[in-house]
């Protein structure tokens, strides 16, 4: 059984489908990316996924149980973990702070309305470490607001793994970043995806991150997958060079 | 209204007292003012009405302290605002004792800021003499001990109405007023009063304070099919409602009844008053000597003739006046037992304060917008006027036995 | 009454009021749609109308002057708060203008008050419009017949000034992106001096419409802020229409509702506001969810 | 933390220092700066702006009136009876309101208030309608407990109720849970997505909120020996949405010192002068136009200068 899986899952607004039956199995410890062109439902894709948006028909299942019915906030708390295409974070609070409440997220008392000590030092104690995975340890202390967009990119990653999750869902991690800080921050994610521990599904535009990271690709267009396999078969595949790698070949 | 020096002053006359000159400072202790709390609403939609019984407190004080002031004590007023506000009363009456030691208030304008004013004067060891307030419960399940009303109250008003009606041809009414108690009341006394007159009460209907739009009410007067409407609307409410009936041709098919009809209303709703006919309070035209007396004076200082409310703050302020002349004292059991049957040749004639229910009893008016030749605005013009003993309800009560 | 003639007078009387809460409200709401701010002070400026229709009317004898100098004065003394006060306050949030537009209304009422008094004052129907019509022999005053016109007439020109003029390019432009509308050189702080005079000058212009029936009086301005809120909030805040809509859909409530459950006529239109919001919470044609 | 055991200590010895009609003042100030500072949890720490806090006061005033009015209850009983009701209220109140976000969600607490409001109007057995509830007792007990029918007892149950309000928001705010608000308040949509249900939150914390509001209420009907339709009044609600901003936002000191300051001003100016009004709203302006930070900002920033 595959750690994540999508069966026929389908949206359409009003006469135009955005994903169209797409059906996909990630496993335990993969690292896969998604891609297409634009409006190829990529990040739709990703929103049937967490649950911003329901299906119109399909499922989604996670360790074999159906998250359909699930609403945004009860997936997360069931292991998946994302971060957003265009950054999203707690301004005013410092990178900690923003990792300390992701990590919240996840521990038992979260919502105790009094004191708090053990609840925050757990929670201090995985952000600190997400963030020393990430290299930020040495911004730790700076309201998010005011990072390098590079910076807050990784940041969100972080605040991800701060929760431990099962599937780690980016979306677009490098999106808006120049060409070095681009380099700098696939590095970070490759030394953070090397252990093998991680099971992540990735949406990504820049195909050089695609190959550099991700085990396996899935390929979409207009709503449909036109391919799925490991990035050397997919590099050669006569529909998705047609759809889409031809304008970089 | 409190400045340094009054306060250097009353703290070194305390001083003395002190100090065991109390019998050697007679003069000084009897230049002590006598202070009265006016706490009027001056601004808001009651604004209006505030003026009036300011106009009249002040009026009267300045009279007062021309002719040596009361007890040989000047007499000084201490006027604040409470913007109409039942709980800014309560707060302001709360500081003036307090603050001044203020132990007599009058002129408070809405009936609702005296019900929440009235618990409290045991507790502040002070009286209340209302020039105002209408509301019947005040002198009758409402009362305390410490409340006098020496004006007409709401009832009364409506009894007046009613005792005409006996005597018109009209048959059938019907009722408008504002949803308040005020308006709830009045129209159960004047339904109960139609009903005793033999004359047909179709029912009421209420509008909500702060209604603009009346044409639903105004459609729903003309379906009753009544020749008379008992109108019990006041303030901005009563001179949308007059605007409109006159736009909708109403007075032609219906004649229009109120509780009270004043100056005020008919100056801002010009010629849609005209034929209003209703109860006042106080008609400036009264003939009596001292009526004259108050309107002359009155004329001379403000260069009109007094409106309804100034008329009758000012019978409120001679009432007290007489009840601390004779109690010689402001202290509020001497006051209250000196209050207690007091008679007084007041601006409507021979009034007496009646023991036992606190209500002074005294004459009804009933009166007719009319327009005159030489006057701006239309005026009232009295048609009936009714003795005190049949406008005053039994003691206690708000509805009447006959 | 009979059926017939009863339903006439009654949706008659439900469109004039249309009318005047159509004039309350779509001030408001332009001023919210193009400058994000919720101005308390609109009442006042209903108010400051009807005192200037006033005295307008009485010094020239008209109530046509009334109609023209008490907009004209009120959206002057707009203009020039917002270029005076409102203009240094954009890049703050919200709540500075809450309470800037509150102030306002402190002043502008007591200096109201200081000039004309606190007695009610009246403004007399304009003679054309003082006669009645008969509507299967009920009367029904020409007056009101007046009103639904003019706001038949306001709307259609508040319409077209939007759809066809520059301005009104440019107050449809900066509602969209006043970053972009900027770029392009146009002044947008001209842009918003003008929606909050005009804004304040057709609230104006509904106060010395409505002082006619309700006389000028100091009561107005309360009254009238939490009409124009209900309104702009029904509608949607900043939709043109749903102003429109909304103060149609208010004064057939109100007036219907008066009718039939006069006991419930304080509570109707919270009712139906609380309603409309549940259903859509960014109002019936509002944007905002 | 040490400004604020002084003040509480100031605060505590009040009584002995002022006259009569000062503590009278001095009460009110303090159960309104209650009110601003419940006000604060949604505002202030949640960016939950309410037009309609004057449900909350009015909801507390009138139980705890009626109570005290219809029932045996001792007075603090009927205090906390009125406080739970509020924030029972709420939570229904809230379910509703939050189905909207952002400016809709402040216009649909207006129109809850003035629903409310039109209710209080019309239910004559319960509210009094127009007349409100006169002459509320302040009832012995329990235990025969007399202390807070004097006015300087009532005033130390209303500094206490104050300083435990205070205690208890300060620590909320402080905890994981309010860790979340500041989540909710700074980005709701990424707080969501981190697995908060922050609908729930958001009720929460109106519950608390309107509770510690209902609180303040209930405690100024026995105060006042009064309640009526004006503490349901949308206009108050906007009173005390002021209060707070002029205070400094989510400090919770600082709406109380906004709440004192409003009600101190008014009523100084409304003794000096009938135009009271111009000047209250004069002086607004400039608070707004060179103090933008509030109260408490304009202190902690003079200090640090």
């Amino acid at each position: 059984m595959a750690l994540l899986e999508l069966d026929g899952l389908t949206k359409r607004y009003g006469g135009l489908t955005a994903v169209n039956g797409v059906t996909m199995r990630v496993e335990a410890g993969e690292v896969r990316a998604v891609i297409g062109p634009n409006g190829a439902g990529k990040t739709s894709l990703f929103h049937l996924i967490t649950g911003v948006v329901p299906a119109s028909a399909g499922d989604v299942r996670f360790e074999g149980r159906s998250l359909t019915r699930l609403s945004s906030y009860q997936r997360c708390q069931a292991g998946l973990s994302r971060t957003f295409q265009l950054t999203s974070l707690f301004p005013e609070m410092t990178a900690r702070e923003n990792c300390r409440l992701s990590a919240q997220a996840r521990l038992a008392r979260r919502w105790q309305p009094y004191g708090g000590q053990a609840v925050f030092g757990e929670a201090s104690t995985r952000g600190d470490e997400a963030l020393e995975r990430l290299g930020l340890t040495a911004v730790a202390g700076r309201p998010a607001g005011l990072l390098s967009h590079g910076d807050q990119r990784l940041l969100e990653v972080a605040m991800a793994l701060a929760q431990r999750p099962r599937v780690l869902l980016l979306d677009e991690p490098t999106q808006g970043l120049s060409v070095e800080e681009t380099l700098t921050a696939v590095e970070t994610l490759a030394g953070l995806f090397a252990g093998g521990r991680l099971t992540v599904l990735l949406v990504e535009h820049d195909m050089e991150v695609v190959f550099r990271l991700a085990q396996k690709i899935t390929v979409m267009h207009r709503g449909s997958v036109i391919a799925d396999d490991v990035p050397s078969v997919v590099k050669e595949d006569a529909a998705v060079q047609a759809a889409y790698l031809g304008g970089y070949a | 209204m409190v400045n340094q020096a009054d306060i250097l002053r009353r703290t070194m006359l305390q001083a003395a007292a002190a100090a065991g000159f109390a019998t050697l400072a007679g003069p000084a202790a009897a230049a002590d003012p006598i202070k009265i709390g006016i706490p009027v609403a001056l601004t808001g939609p009651l604004g209006g009405v505030g003026a009036q019984m300011r106009r009249a407190c002040e009026f009267w004080a300045k009279e007062v302290n021309a002719k040596g002031g009361l007890l040989g004590r000047p007499v000084e007023l201490v006027i604040e605002d409470t913007a109409g506000n039942p709980a800014t009363t309560v707060r302001t009456v709360q500081e003036m004792v307090e603050r001044d030691g203020i132990r007599v208030i009058t002129a408070i304008v809405a009936s609702n800021e005296a019900l929440a004013t009235v618990p409290k004067l045991a507790e502040w060891d002070t009286i209340f003499v209302s020039g105002d307030n209408g509301d019947g419960r005040l002198t009758a399940e409402s009362l305390v001990p410490n409340f006098f009303r020496a004006n007409v109250s709401g009832p009364m008003g409506t009894r007046a109405v009613a005792l005409w009606l006996r005597d018109s041809p009209m048959k059938n009414f019907y009722g408008l007023g504002m949803d308040y108690a005020w308006g709830h009341n009045s129209m159960d006394v004047f339904a109960a009063e139609a009903k005793r007159a033999g004359k047909n009460f179709m029912g009421a209907v209420f509008s909500p304070t702060g209604t603009k739009d009346f044409s639903t009410y105004i459609t729903k007067i003309r379906q009753s099919g009544a020749e008379g409407v008992y109108l019990v609307l006041a303030g901005d409410d009563n001179n949308a409602f007059l605007a409109q009936a006159k736009q909708y041709r109403l007075g032609d098919k219906v004649q229009m009844l109120t509780e009270q009809v004043d100056q005020m209303s008919i100056n801002a709703t010009g010629d849609s008053a005209i034929g209003l006919i209703g109860s006042s309070r106080y008609p400036f035209s009264l003939d009596n000597p001292v009526n004259k007396a108050f309107v002359a004076a009155w004329q001379a200082e403000y260069g009109r003739p007094p409106d309804l409310f100034e008329g009758d703050q000012y019978q409120s302020c001679k009432v007290l006046q007489a009840g601390i002349e004779k109690a010689g004292s402001i202290e509020a059991a001497k006051l209250r037992t000196a209050l207690e049957g007091l008679a007084v040749t007041s601006v409507k004639g021979p009034i007496v304060m009646r023991a036992c229910d606190h209500q002074a009893e005294q004459p009804g008016f009933i009166v007719k917008v009319v327009k005159r030749e030489g006057m701006e605005h239309p005026v009232p013009e009295v048609i009936a006027s009714y003795p005190a003993d049949r406008v005053t309800p039994p003691c206690n009560k708000m509805v009447y036995d006959d | 009454m009979d059926l017939l003639p009863f339903l006439l007078t009654q949706c008659l009387n439900a469109l004039s009021q249309a009318a005047l809460l159509f004039f309350l409200g779509v001030g408001l709401t332009l001023i919210f749609g193009i400058m994000r701010i919720v101005n308390f002070a609109h009442g006042t400026f209903y108010m400051l109308g009807a005192f200037i229709g006033y005295s307008s009317a009485r010094v020239t004898g008209s109530f046509w002057a009334g109609l023209v100098i008490g907009p004209l004065i009120a959206g002057a003394i707009g203009a020039a708060f917002e270029m005076g006060l409102l203009r240094r306050l954009y890049r703050r949030d919200a709540s500075a203008f809450l309470m800037v537009t509150f102030g306002l209304t402190l002043v502008l009422g007591e200096i109201i008050r200081l000039i004309w008094g606190v007695d009610a004052l009246q403004l007399e129907v304009p003679e054309v419009f003082s006669g009645i019509v008969f509507l299967f022999d009920e009367p029904f005053p020409t007056y009101r017949l007046f009103l639904a016109g003019a706001g038949v007439v306001v709307a259609v020109g508040i319409w077209q000034f939007l759809e066809r003029t520059r301005l009104g390019l440019l107050i449809r432009a900066t509602s969209q992106n006043a970053e972009m509308v900027h770029a392009l050189g146009v002044d947008v702080n001209l842009v918003r001096t003008a929606i909050f005079g005009i804004g304040c000058g057709l609230a104006a212009l509904g106060g010395v419409l409505a002082a006619p029936l309700v006389t000028a009086s100091l009561g107005m301005a309360g009254n009238a802020i939490i009409d124009a809120f209900v309104i702009v909030i029904i509608g949607g805040m900043g939709s043109f229409l749903g102003s429109l809509l909304a103060a149609v859909l208010v004064a057939f409530v109100q007036v219907f509702g008066t009718y039939y459950f006069p006991d419930f006529a304080l509570a109707a239109m919270y009712m139906l506001m609380l309603l409309v919001l549940v259903i859509r919470p960014g109002g019936l044609l509002g944007k905002e969810a | 933390m040490r400004a604020v055991v002084c003040a509480a200590i100031v605060l505590a010895i009040a009584p002995f220092g002022l006259p009569l009609f000062a503590m009278t003042l001095l009460t009110e100030a303090l159960i309104l700066g209650l009110l601003a500072m419940s006000l604060d949890l949604m505002v202030g720490y949640t960016r939950l702006i309410s037009f309609g806090h004057a449900a909350a006061y009015g909801l507390g005033a009138y139980t705890s009136g009626y109570l005290l009015l219809h029932t045996s209850l001792p007075l603090p009983f009927a205090v906390l009876a009125a406080s739970a009701l509020a924030g029972a209220v709420a939570i229904g109140v809230a379910w509703v309101c939050t189905l909207a976000t952002g400016i809709s969600f402040s216009m649909l607490t207006l129109a809850f208030a003035q629903l409310l409001y039109a209710v209080a109007f019309k239910w004559t057995s319960v509210t009094g309608a127009s007349d409100g509830l006169a002459g509320i007792p302040r009832r012995a007990g329990p235990f025969g407990i007399t202390m807070f029918q004097t006015k300087d007892g009532y005033y130390y149950l209303v500094l206490f109720c104050l300083l435990g309000a205070y205690a208890f928001c300060r620590s909320l705010v402080r905890s994981p849970f309010g860790a979340v608000l500041r989540g909710i308040r700074e980005n709701e949509a990424k707080t969501l997505s981190l697995g908060y249900n922050t609908r729930l939150y958001k009720i929460a914390v109106v519950a608390v909120s309107f509770a510690l509001g209902g609180l303040a209420g209930a405690l100024y009907s026995p105060f006042a020996g009064f309640a009526n339709t004006d503490l349901l009044f949308w206009l108050f609600s906007g009173q005390v949405l002021i209060m707070v901003i002029v205070g400094g936002q989510g400090t919770l000191h600082g709406p109380i010192l906004g709440a004192a300051f409003f009600m101190l001003l008014e009523h100084v100016l409304s003794l000096y002068t009938e135009s009271w009004a111009l000047f209250f709203g004069l002086i607004f302006i400039g608070f707004v136009m060179f103090a933008p930070e509030g109260i408490w900002g304009l202190l902690t920033r003079r200090v640090r200068a």
